[in-house]
């Protein structure tokens, strides 16, 4: 007989020749902005997978916790760095137990493993969908538009890195005067590098 | 005409826990393990005896990795050590959740203690037969920690475990001083190792280490050991 | 031809109970532990032994801290010894949590007793192997009590336990008067103590005070006992 | 060739509880404590061991307040026997709770035995091995029971239990009134522990007492008793 | 579907330097007045702590019954007199764990200990606070007017006793031709001592 | 069919280079005002770590006896004082268990450790947010205008303790003609440091 509030932002997911590119805005309920080395709705899972989700903030804290702590132990008795898909599956049966109402959380899982780059999206219900780009959230629309248009085979991660910046600026529609404004987590062979892109500068009227 | 004798959790006349010694004496006849802390860090070492020349030793871990930073070298009854390992990464995951932090090394050690004591205690089990050492970074600097069959943990700078341990023991007490780096600190296990090892060959040692520095455990790979090998040749060796 | 016995929780027919006193032979093996009361507080001491070279004294812990206000130093099997210190703390703060106050030692020690006491009665289990020495300041004054694994317990102006325990009696019985303040309690405590430990040094005391005035627990750091040590050592020792 | 025996609840051949008759064993090996009714009141008398010149004898209890009218001295197994006087004081108030009156001596008294007489019928668990001197002013007057670990409990104008009883027994056949008030009935308790007491000094011995006219418990404070001791010591006394 | 209903009177406690005053009228359900040697409202919890509460009679006496049964257990256990705070403590537990809703009871405790003379007032909810002075039921809005316009610090015992009469007589607006009116239970370090207090005779016609 | 009810007060907090001050009004639902040496809203958790709330007054003394026992017992454990992580971590897991329905509780929970001063905030569905300022309850959208505008990087505790004085007493709109007005704590390296700062005088008519 009642509904639930949800604030929520946007984010995008992008695979390329030699890695994945994840990246979202920095939205967050009561309207605080947060400078750190470390963006919030991007989760490092391993050192080769990261995951990036919109929902309740609560709930994205102590769910990415769940996973890590039951990855790591599984890469301990695999003896070997989890794979992308192994972490996507694993991510669902968490959702599929504990089933939280379908529009509670959208998540996206991005890692490279000796496999190559690969992106895997899970869709409303649960499903898991590998793909070369996705995004999640209101703009989701909006962004995909830009994503869509600009995306061809075998771009690098620079191109990817990018395109993200781009989709997510048209996506989000707010400027503080001097705020920084995109998270950014680019997977490569190499491990995973974090970094943040503030919003550049207006045209002179 | 012999000493005769009976059931499980018991105290003897003498005030000892019987099933808790044989434990002890399964301990004995595992393969010989060691620990070492030093500034540098924590070096965690095993000898892989080669039971047959078919088998694999690459497949066999002596040294485990609990929590990214601390690791464990049991000895003893293969089986129940394994155990007492899964039970340990648990315990280290529940920590980061509840406190979202990294475990103390003793905290560890402390939980591992208290599932060998119940096992001593309650009517329907009997006792884990292996002894465990611990060692690990964490914010009190490197430690090392030694289980026993019984539950009871010490804290050490050094230890041994397993068949001719005293050997290895006797070994540490004369070369051990506090102030190595982790380099010095591996040479000195692999020396201790040399001991009791049938042949001092690359595939009878599994080493394991945390630096103060990184706070992270790594395992040495076959190179590296064989450097250290060679390192030693160089000062010469013997047979048993 | 000689005696022949059984099961766990009954009477002897000289009305004993054997496996409580068994549980006190596994005490007296244990290290040796002292406390003393004194009008400046209440001091707990314990000897390390350095049963190898190797062993790191400064991560073992031989007297506790239960609540700020009171302390504890076990003696017999170790591991024993830990579940009853994290049941103590428990307790200690169900009490506030009740009437929110500070417990009074007497009511820990009590407590304690009772769980020791059940384990002598009930099936399925086995008694305790450990003794306690409890102390601390309540609004009584500065208060010391032994426990033994039967559950029974006493109050006491200076108790030790462990092996050699005799030896320590004698010498305070000679030593011991009420009217010291904290700083020479803890000398006392030295010097008894000196009489069993191997040898004088600072690695191998422990000491925990409560001071009557601050009703604070405190646990002396390495330069107070080398200080004390040394101001002893001004006054000579001797050997095992 | 002597005789065979076995396991708990049954009856010998004879009719007998062995179980019970070996924690009669463990009663008599207690410490002395006595009680003594007179018109004047109740008194409890019981002696404080010395075991070591160490021990703290203010913080021990050897005659306990159930309520406000009644008081128990306690023999034979100290842990056994407070956690029957734990019981006795949950049975005292609920009594105040049922009948809103202070509780008879005889019913907190019945209540004990009852508890006790089920340690001895069913399986699963031992006898009680202590047996208690309850005394206290009801509305009958002063009131004397003496409960045994089988569950019996007889009154007696005078009692005395643990060790040497007897010789503390024939001593009061011989100089025992009912026509006292309280002050002679306090020096008889003294006269008559000074039998068994090592020496007669003031923290020997604890005495509580009821009087006919309060109906309350009060325990005699150190000068009191000091004040009785001397008053014996004008009549001079001897050793053991 | 339906209310509770409620019978209540009116109880005031006053904190003075050298002990506390706890004081309540006489009114209970179907009009009868008492006259004994125990008021009824007031319950001696031990020999330097007393209680004073409001709700159903019958609860109250339950209630006093059970704190003064483990109170009694605690003291032997502990040695020593308990102390206020501890007896106002265990009494919010054992509010707190039969929850009572709220407005069924409000309990006063006064005592003196070591420390000192203490006044512990239990609110709606359930809390702790200490305090100088306090009134508990309807009548006390206009209590509260009488005792505060004549409260200084550091009064007597004595004047606390004059200061609870007023307020109580004027609180309860009705005159019967002959009864007696207020019961007082003044507690100081040598114990405690209740009186009762009758309301004055009238004018001559 | 009938809805919670409510009393709430305003707090602050605000970090700065060498320590943080946490703040609030004393507000209390039946209108006595509390003068001692400690402040209620303003618990203390451990030598250099506190907790600020606002909510129901019962539940806010059981909720912070609940955290400092659980915490002393992990420092006996840890044999090291708590971080200020930690101990929020574990307030959050409190409130996750008992998951009191959202409004009930706001904390705010502040500290120095080893690796400087923090202040966390959790937000109203649990989540822990790292901050440099923020301020809880009814006042807060008053409050948070005056911190925001006279905040600084890299100021002392000494400014932060006047920002804070003036925020609380802005959002509250009352003067009592003797009585003191905002509870401080102001925690540093070296220890706890708790006051009270009066309103100040009013200008001649």
């Amino acid at each position: 007989m009642s509904e639930y509030e949800i604030i929520t932002g946007t984010s995008v997911g992008i695979k390329a020749v030699d890695g994945v590119v994840l990246a979202s805005e920095k939205r967050v309920a009561y309207g605080f902005y947060l400078l750190s080395k470390s963006g919030k709705k991007l989760f490092k899972v391993t050192d080769n997978v990261g995951l990036v989700s919109s929902g309740v903030l609560a709930d994205m804290q102590v769910i990415s916790k769940l996973v890590r702590a039951n990855i790591s132990i599984h890469e301990m008795e695999a003896k070997r760095p989890a794979s992308t898909r192994a972490v996507a599956k694993f991510l669902s049966q968490v959702l599929f137990q504990n089933r939280y109402m379908p529009f509670l959380v959208e998540a996206m899982v991005g890692g490279v493993d000796e496999s190559g780059p690969h992106l895997i999206v899970l869709d409303a219900a649960g499903a898991l969908i590998e793909d070369d780009f996705a995004s999640l959230g209101t703009g989701a629309r909006t962004a995909i538009g830009i994503i869509e248009t600009s995306y061809k085979q075998g771009l690098s991660v620079n191109d990817a890195r990018m395109i993200a910046i781009n989709a997510i600026r048209e996506a989000s529609y707010r400027d503080a005067v001097s705020g920084d404004g995109v998270d950014l987590m680019i997977i490569t062979k190499e491990g995973i590098r974090e970094e943040t892109v503030p919003i550049a500068q207006p045209a002179r009227l | 005409m012999a000493g005769y004798d009976r059931a499980i959790t018991i105290f003897s006349p003498e005030g000892e826990l019987y099933q808790v010694r044989y434990a002890g004496e399964a301990v004995k006849r595992g393969w010989a393990t060691l620990g070492i802390k030093c500034k540098g860090g924590v070096v965690l070492a095993a000898e892989k005896r080669k039971m047959s020349p078919l088998i694999d030793l690459s497949s066999i871990d002596k040294v485990y990795m609990i929590d990214e930073h601390i690791g464990i070298a049991p000895s003893g009854l293969h089986a129940d050590a394994r155990i007492l390992i899964d039970y340990a990464r648990e315990q280290a995951q529940t920590y980061r959740l509840l406190f979202d932090e990294p475990a103390e090394v003793e905290y560890v050690t402390k939980k591992i203690s208290d599932l060998k004591q119940v096992y001593t205690q309650h009517g329907g089990v009997r006792p884990f037969g292996a002894a465990l050492i611990v060692g690990g970074v964490d914010s009190h600097g490197p430690m090392l920690f030694q289980t026993d069959p019984g539950g009871i943990y010490f804290g050490y700078y050094a230890t041994a475990l397993g068949n001719s341990s005293s050997a290895i023991l006797d070994y540490l007490e004369k070369n051990y001083t506090y102030d190595m780096d982790i380099g010095e600190c591996t040479k000195l296990a692999v020396k201790a190792l040399s001991l009791v090892v049938e042949s001092l060959e690359v595939d009878r040692i599994e080493m394991g280490t945390i630096e103060t520095a990184t706070k992270k455990y790594r395992k040495l790979n076959t190179d590296e050991i064989k450097a250290l090998i060679d390192k030693i040749k160089e000062e010469r060796g013997s047979t048993q």
